[in-house]
């Protein structure tokens, strides 16, 4: 165990940390609340709307190839540490799934699901082609 | 003393928890999470047998049960977006257009 | 690991190479640039083809964990036969409703690939991942025709129905992990012979899970509930991709487990079994008497296919295995000729409209037109050939005796009977005959009764017909002259055990 | 080294707790948080049973990536606090006949496999050596392991294509 506890205080010290400032900044904090100051902050401007208004399909579509290469990068970490013990067919296996990968990645690419500009001038650039 | 029959015990419950959150919840998206659930108490099945039987399979055999869990959850997501585009809600109730 | 080593999975490679391929090159295409991507599966097939023919009676096993033995070789050829009728019959669909073309043919390419794996491999975790990914490619099969709810809704069920049960599935695999130390079948089937005096409680739980996650893919009675609106939802070539494909690929992993590994078990997993078989064959039959919409009816005459199948796994002896490989291919063969027409008269009654983004279901109705029984009313003055075709298949699936069908019951029940499952047998002979209705209604309704639109008769495409006609022969030939492929099917046999 | 006890109830009651709440949630967006929870609980379970890299694996695969999709996807559809037509303060097992029915059957299945793994007999405390060295596992995964590895490339290609062909835009 002794190996974690490293971890353990790394993980006390950033959450003490937070719990710490939140609380102090709760009780030291001279609260008086009125109307304009609980409204949620927007520049200054009255809030219109609720704060969670629909996103577009992007985000989901970059989120989700970032999750299947993240699985791939996965899989590198124990090869890196075995590779002197594989030698070169562990070395082949890896080019062949980073291989596959690749051909993954460029259908995602071309298909556009990494465009990122907002999506008028994204219609406006494939009508145009 | 912690023993393997612990472990095999709580993934048990996991799975049943998992099982019964596919039946109750009414959200598509809880009803994939209990899926997870489930994978996931699959996962410590593994890795307790791989620890009693001292082998390294049990914890390779958990690396690609995350991997087509992850596949899963994306392609699962993917017919919630494409469900989602057709009614706005996401109470199963409303999907009943195939009927018995 | 040697050259030699890779022999076992060059069919399943030459496939995939082929989907990539197909992927690739669908990333390339221009919106309105057309591009033989179909043809390109096409090699990807042939050179499987080859490949298994050539590998055949040499028994090679490349990493331990696949062996291509004939029983897999016999289930590979039966897939490539699947794979070559749906990349044909696939194409009007595609057409007529706008679905990604490239996407389409990758997706059913990558889960041919999974299914020839699935039936080829002899452990656990592989047979597992192979299951993962043709599923997911049939799910996204499924869903793919975006704007019909229907679809939709027939993608999601089967997805939360199928990862439900993969999660099954992979509980029976940790706990044959946990009790026998290995996932590779040879090793369990020593493991549990050499304990088969004191079975242990978690043999019989591994048992149990692995059970379920069969029972479901192959759409047994107690897991069927996804069937019809899977096989109703997705468009009419993916459904006969699905119920063919999909069953050949999880039966073969069945015999696989259930008759080389689980064997000294077969006290627990009989009784069960017969109980499975027994009410998967009435449910498919006395439900499928009443669908009004043919792909519903077709759906539940495919859980009652499964049943007739379990019937002969469940007799395990020689014959009974020989009677699993000869109905998959009689009933792959079958099923994708009807679910063909079935697609090409869906064109027919949908003209493709002239605005280019109109939804090819009209506002009103979310069903396609004519997806109705009645629908198939007066097809002979309409369609002769169409409705000649509908009614070989239609009678092959009730078992009719010309047609490769009869041969197949018959074999099914001579194995059952020899095996002692006399009351099996007779439950499925009862329940044939009282198939033979519900398949001759559709044949009344396209001969007897008058069709009331005069369809117009669009062209069937070559391909299509093609396929067809070279289907309907095939089920003439299996019907009349099965000798030759029977005693393939008695070949494989012996190498697998 | 199994640890003490003491460590692994906690880690057992924050899972179960976690996953508990998680089926009982009405917000999807709590739910997907708690279970980042029980797989932090999880991953401690991990830690006591020697396999420290799967332990890692487990944040950063599935609470890192496959919980930031969820999110997503929960934040995409602006998923709605559930719409329950039935009045929310009926009692659970009052709601409609299949979830009592499915919740009933899963707590049947739940009760009958403790029941079992507790006679399973498999009692005896952890054998000797445990692998918990990355190079041990890197080594076995890439040599006894090699086919599989090579099919999952396969199996995200095919979440890959169908993910894209059915979120895309047009």
């Amino acid at each position: 165990m002794q190996g974690w506890l490293s971890i353990l205080i790394m993980i006390a010290l950033g959450a003490g940390f937070a719990l710490i400032s939140v609380l102090l900044s709760g009780v030291l904090g001279p609260s008086k609340p009125s109307a304009e100051k609980s409204a949620p902050y927007e520049c200054g401007m009255p809030p219109v709307g609720d704060a969670r208004e629909r996103q577009s399909v992007k985000f989901y579509l970059v989120a989700m190839i970032f999750l299947l290469f993240d699985i791939e990068v996965a899989f590198l970490y124990p090869w890196a540490m075995a590779l002197r013990g594989l030698g070169w067919n562990g070395f082949a296996q890896v080019v062949l799934f980073m291989a596959l990968l690749l051909a993954g990645y460029v259908y995602v690419w071309r298909k556009g699901a990494l465009d990122w500009g907002n999506e008028k001038t994204e219609r406006a650039r494939k009508l145009r082609t | 003393m912690v023993a393997l029959n612990h472990y095999l015990v709580l993934s048990a419950i996991l799975f049943a928890i998992g099982t019964a959150g596919v039946f109750v919840r009414r959200n598509l998206i809880t009803i994939l999470l209990s899926i997870e659930i489930m994978l996931n108490a699959v996962n410590l099945t593994f890795v307790a047998f791989g620890r009693a039987l001292g082998s390294a399979d049990g914890q390779i055999i958990v690396f690609f049960v995350m991997t087509v869990a992850a596949a899963e959850a994306a392609v699962g997501l993917a017919i919630v977006i494409t469900l989602f585009r057709h009614k706005e809600s996401l109470n199963p109730d409303s999907f009943t257009l195939l009927k018995w | 690991m040697t050259p030699g080593a890779l022999n076992a999975i060059v069919p399943m490679a030459c496939v995939t190479a082929a989907g990539i391929a197909a992927m690739v090159a669908e990333s390339f295409r221009e919106p309105g640039e057309h591009m033989p991507i179909a043809g390109l599966g096409l090699v990807g097939l042939i050179g499987a083809a080859i490949s298994a023919v050539l590998l055949w009676n040499h028994n090679t096993s490349s990493f331990g964990l696949v062996s291509a033995d004939n029983f897999g070789l016999f289930v590979t050829l039966i897939l490539v036969c699947v794979g070559v009728l749906t990349l044909a019959i696939s194409g009007p669909t595609i057409e007529r409703e706008r679905l990604p073309a490239g996407e389409h043919y990758a997706l059913t390419l990558f889960a041919l690939a999974g299914m020839m794996l699935m039936a080829t491999a002899t452990d656990l975790l592989v047979i597992f991942l192979a299951l993962e990914v043709l599923s997911l490619a049939v799910y996204v099969l499924t869903g793919l025709r975006r704007d019909s709810p229907v679809a939709s809704e027939a993608a999601f069920k089967y997805f939360l129905l199928g990862a439900f049960s993969s999660a099954f599935f992979l509980y029976g695999i940790a706990f044959t992990y946990g009790v026998t130390g290995s996932t590779h079948l040879d090793r369990i089937g020593s493991v549990i012979a050499a304990g088969a005096a004191q079975e242990t409680l978690m043999q019989r739980l591994a048992l149990g899970l692995l059970l379920v996650g069969f029972a479901f893919k192959v759409s047994a009675v107690p897991f069927h509930m996804w069937t019809p609106d899977a096989y109703e939802g997705a468009p009419s070539s993916v459904t006969g991709f699905m119920s063919t494909g999909v069953k050949a690929a999880a039966f073969a992993a069945f015999v696989r487990v259930f008759l080389s590994a689980f064997e000294p078990m077969r006290a627990d997993w009989g009784a069960v079994l017969w109980v499975v078989a027994a009410a998967t064959m009435i449910l498919g039959t006395v439900v499928g008497v009443v669908q009004p919409n043919i792909k519903r009816m077709l759906a539940y005459s495919s859980i009652a296919h499964g049943g007739y199948l379990l019937v002969a796994l469940l007799s395990g002896n020689d014959l009974g295995k020989g009677a699993v490989l000869f109905y998959l291919l009689t009933y792959a063969v079958t099923n994708l000729g009807a679910f063909g027409v079935i697609g090409l008269l869906e064109s027919a009654g949908t003209q493709p409209s002239a605005i280019s983004h109109q939804p090819f279901i009209p506002a009103t109705g979310h069903q396609p037109p004519n997806d109705q029984v009645r629908d198939y009313a007066g097809l002979w003055h309409t369609h002769p050939m169409l409705a000649g075709l509908m009614t070989v298949f239609l009678l092959s699936l009730s078992g009719f005796p010309p047609m490769a069908g009869f041969i197949a019951k018959w074999y099914v029940f001579t194995a059952a009977m020899k095996a002692g499952y006399s009351g099996l047998a007779i439950i499925g002979v009862l329940t044939s005959v009282v198939s033979v209705f519900f398949y001759l209604r559709v044949v009344v309704m396209m001969y007897m009764t008058e069709g009331e639109r005069p369809a117009a008769f669009p062209a069937v495409p070559r391909m299509a017909g093609l396929a067809l006609v070279v289907s309907a022969i095939v089920i003439f030939y299996l019907g009349i002259l099965p000798a030759r492929v029977l005693d393939w099917a008695a070949q494989s046999i012996g190498t697998i055990f | 080294m199994t640890g003490s006890p003491m460590l692994f109830y906690l880690f057992a009651a924050v899972a179960v707790g976690a996953s508990l709440l998680v089926i009982a949630q009405r917000n999807p967006v709590y739910s997907v948080l708690l279970l980042i929870g029980s797989f932090g609980a999880l991953s401690g379970l991990y830690v006591l049973l020697d396999a420290p890299f799967v332990a890692v694996i487990q944040i950063i695969v599935y609470a890192g990536a496959i919980m930031v999709l969820f999110l997503f996807v929960v934040m995409l559809l602006n998923a709605p606090h559930e719409d329950t037509d039935y009045d929310s303060h009926v009692h659970p097992l009052l709601r409609p006949g299949p979830m009592r029915f499915g919740a009933a059957l899963a707590l049947a299945f739940g009760v009958e496999l403790v029941w079992a793994l507790t006679r399973a007999g498999q009692s005896g405390a952890f054998a000797g050596g445990a692998v918990s060295s990355v190079a041990q596992i890197g080594h076995a995964l890439f040599t006894d392991y090699a086919f599989p590895f090579e099919v999952t490339s396969i199996l995200i290609l095919v979440a890959m294509m169908g993910a894209v062909v059915l979120a895309r835009r047009d």
